[in-house]
């Protein structure tokens, strides 16, 4: 698999360094719901994204079920989940025996024991990142938007935050922006907005808000056309980065501005 | 004899180990995890692991998620 | 200057076709405000911008001002616009004026007789629409985001209609989303968003909507880094029209939906 | 019919004239699609609503159809509309056969040629209000929300102006904020919601912004209890207003603002 | 003090039960931050509030300041908050002392370590909670949005929950919706909505969305007028609770629909 | 002879003034405005108004509307 | 003698008990919790209470807030 | 002899052309257009053009706009 080409001057200068690796991409990918798990290097690929979830699960006797490593080139950083787990116990379980696969030792921590919404528990989030952190994983944790569970997993070592725009799957888009904004201001850790993002204009916005990467699975699966719609995200987020590097200008409090010269009209007397 | 491979009871042969279970499924140890009894197992001694009656086996492996 | 490489397969495929040119880009830029007009090509090249607007005013015999005819590049189509008019007949008579600079028959037609929001006229802007698109012009009119004045535009011959998103300048956004949404339901002609828009988000989310094109001067013009904002535009309206394309996934009224699989836990008894 | 006890300070001090009347309220109500015609005045008891629409059409007689005029105690001011004109011509018709019934001289001026978002022709609309106000007239438009519109209404002698929140029927609520606000500080006539509004909160909203009054028909209709919900949308209106002369606080830019006094806390050392 | 008149029926038929006592008004305010607390009573019958917070200080011996209990008449129900705890154990020591005042056995929690937004600790504010409620304390806590904190809140015995719509004394509105909407729907205890409503239409819709009540203090003390303010917002709660009950009318995904007939017309041929 | 009534044909009697058109229909003349051959009739002279063939008359009133 | 009064050193005159600081400070028993060395003391034992040197005394009242 | 140029009356040398009027104010022809007395006039016409007492000449030319 070939990384697209990109800007080179704005990929060096602007790395984003987590777990001790400098990724240029700020657009990592979820490999759940493809309609067939051959679209996930195609979506790698277009997407250019550097970093992909994958689940741990028990093997399946009766199901001859494709073994989704195949699809996943080496040159991208795999990110287990601990979805399955309802606690700080289970999530841990889950994350040693997902670092046992030999794939390195990062980890998106989820524990939900909420089955309609599927929305985290940070209390146990936080205690299974303070136990992993110390077993020298990469520990990315999935939270609510929420400042004081976003300090806790800073004390408990986590390497990055990521919390929700919207519930998982839901394309809702970035329902806790006034939260998200306030972690991206107060947090000393990359902000990775995980979960609800639906379209490339919501992951736009999450980055010019200055989030350090998104994480986008549903609504890239989900698309009529999975590929192309990585490649819009892909572009997207360099997009919504580009533009917080940038400098936005200011929004005005209701009145115009014109964009024309405001003299030297033909029918000036 | 039987095990507990997966949450569900299997029937055990006398002597088998980890890698015999693995091959007896098709599955490559390179693709799965395993865990015998609540304990990890190095994919280097899945050859020396001996299966015993009631031993609780799981084998996982990566799938597509988010 | 060089057009920045685009992935050929899209363009090829969805080139959008006005005033009987093929234009790859979906990003048309305004040249006002700028720091320094040299920053107009950078801008350009950036942004991958094909159309491009200016103004036509008074030659200022006092001033030793710069000519930014000598910024735009011959490849780019330029899109003079009647800024200054306050009726349809002063918009007629720059349109005129502006065809006789010998640099191509597009017009935007503004018609703006409100100083402090810059809100168009939208029967004075139909009445210039009639009759320059009889005079052969490519008219381009920027009008409020109204379904009647749009059908008037359409039957008084313009080749497109330029929905406002809030006013000139403001850099407020999509506020108009909901007539936008109707416009481009509606007209059978392109919609290019005009006015309003202050980040790529907008812009990406316009596309998404399905609007054939932006158009965005002051957002780029007034960033700290316009030429980098520029790119970043560039992007995301490459990424909002290529999601347009690829079908979003639905969104949800409200509940989740698990990225990964509910079978197969660890924990299952 | 009672009207229901108000504050006589609030009414008193803050009536709306118009028309050259004075009226107490500021809910208008419609009288369309009730499941019965009978619910009509226990609306409007509940609601308080002083003013209050019908539309004219041939008599069927075919159908033993009610006379909805039974239903509208005479001391509420009747508001025919021109439902049904496609023209300002057929609009005049209109509102000449309305007069003629005897029921006073005030017209709503509905010009409408869409048949799906039933959006107004604004254009029409103000030929149509042009000539009504010279025969005497109290001519209220429905338009959309659009700055030069109003200001041609203005011109043409129209007493109010009813810019639309959404389209008629939809619920979806004060879409047009960003021009409704603009209407409300430029135009110098009571400016009165219409259509769109389907929660008693969103004609609360617009009473907060400055607007005069409100218009709400299909979201007390269609409400299951359409009493109780015409007795809400009555004390949200004067909610809304009694905000709006109450001044309000002032809004955050993100920060919190301690309610609590931040001296004398019992762990200080 | 005289309770404002309300509807009778309508009171009788829908008490909010909280604490073993039935509450006719579901607003509740807030002492802090008013000019002079002479005028809390006037704000109380203006409001119709039947519940108030205060905060518990050291007395200061330098100041000659107002006791503020003078100008709290005893029917209304206290509800002391524990503002200044950072921990569990500092709030529980401040609920104690509020109990030995003897105005009852209510108690607002409120852990706040974050000086900036002052957004609430969710566990160490379930610790509290766990504590007091078994010591007999009617406990109300004030959280974040958050399904798993709210959830920990019903096992530790609070007899209400208490999210934030926005930050505290922001008037930024209810920007946590889509969480409230799955509180709401989720948690088996009443919701109130505790910070950040800045606009009566915002208390108005919380109502709407099926919110127990909602607490009001800095939007009502900050207005310019502030008795008048509080008068609107017990309007635009009891409008909110109102339209709940009375069920709403089905909001559109976009089309119009006529609110007078379709047939019938003038011009039908 | 016929009249066209709120658009479709209706025989008419010699004879017949509005009054009594409404009167035959059951309508008070109180709750209609009548138009006839596009002029507004004053409802005082309903009684005078005699309709003759090919008259077109419109009778309408008001509904429920918004 | 001193006790440390709402975190501030201040004097203590020998015998003085609760009521008597309350009183000295023209403050109401009604109005005011009282801690003492961190327990709460009921109102009615203010008289009975008498200070001594070092006493950790926290006074605390209802105060506006949100 | 003057001319109104641009809103404002400027004097007029007698037997001047528009190019000649361009060329006085170092203006390239292909950087403007012209209007005399409301009239476009071509830029191969500038040369035969000749200004009289009162003309009222706009000289234009693009500038940035958005």
């Amino acid at each position: 698999m070939e990384i697209p080409a990109q800007d080179p001057a704005f990929s060096e200068k602007d790395a984003l360094l987590l777990g001790g690796i400098s990724l240029t991409s700020r657009l990592f990918t979820g490999t759940g719901k493809y309609a067939a798990d051959s679209l996930i290097p195609k979506v790698l690929e277009a997407s250019g994204s550097e970093v992909i979830t994958v689940a741990l699960r028990r093997v399946d006797f009766e199901a001859k079920t494709d073994n989704v490593m195949r699809h996943i080139p080496q040159t991208v950083r795999l990110l287990p989940n601990t979805s399955g787990a309802r606690t700080a116990e289970e999530a841990v379980r889950i994350a040693r025996l997902a670092k046992a696969m030999g794939c390195g030792n990062w980890i998106k921590i989820e524990v939900i024991s909420d089955n309609k919404y599927l929305l985290p528990d940070g209390y146990e989030t936080a205690k299974a990142t303070e136990i992993l952190a110390k077993e020298d994983f990469v520990v990315l944790p999935y939270v609510n938007a929420d400042l004081m569970i976003a300090r806790s997993l800073v004390s408990a070592g986590a390497a990055a935050v990521m919390p929700l725009g919207a519930p998982i799957g839901s394309n809702r888009g970035l329902q806790t922006k006034e939260m998200l904004r306030i972690l991206i201001e107060e947090i000393p850790l990359p902000i990775i907005v995980d979960a609800g993002i639906g379209k490339p204009s919501q992951a736009c916005e999450a980055m010019e808000m200055g989030a350090a990467a998104c994480l986008v699975n549903t609504a890239i699966a989900g698309a009529a056309d999975p590929v192309a719609m990585a490649k819009a995200f892909g572009e997207a987020v360099r997009a919504g980065r580009r533009a917080f590097l940038a400098g936005e200008a200011p929004v005005s409090d209701g009145r115009a501005s014109a964009s024309s010269p405001l003299t030297g009209f033909l029918f000036e007397k | 004899m039987h095990i507990l491979l997966n949450g569900k009871e299997a029937p055990l042969k006398a002597g088998l180990h980890l890698l015999g279970l693995l091959e007896a499924r098709n599955l490559s140890p390179d693709t799965v995890v395993v865990e015998l009894n609540g304990l990890i197992i190095e994919k280097a001694r899945y050859g020396q692991t001996l299966l015993q009656d009631k031993d609780q086996v799981e084998i996982l492996r990566f799938v597509g998620g988010g």
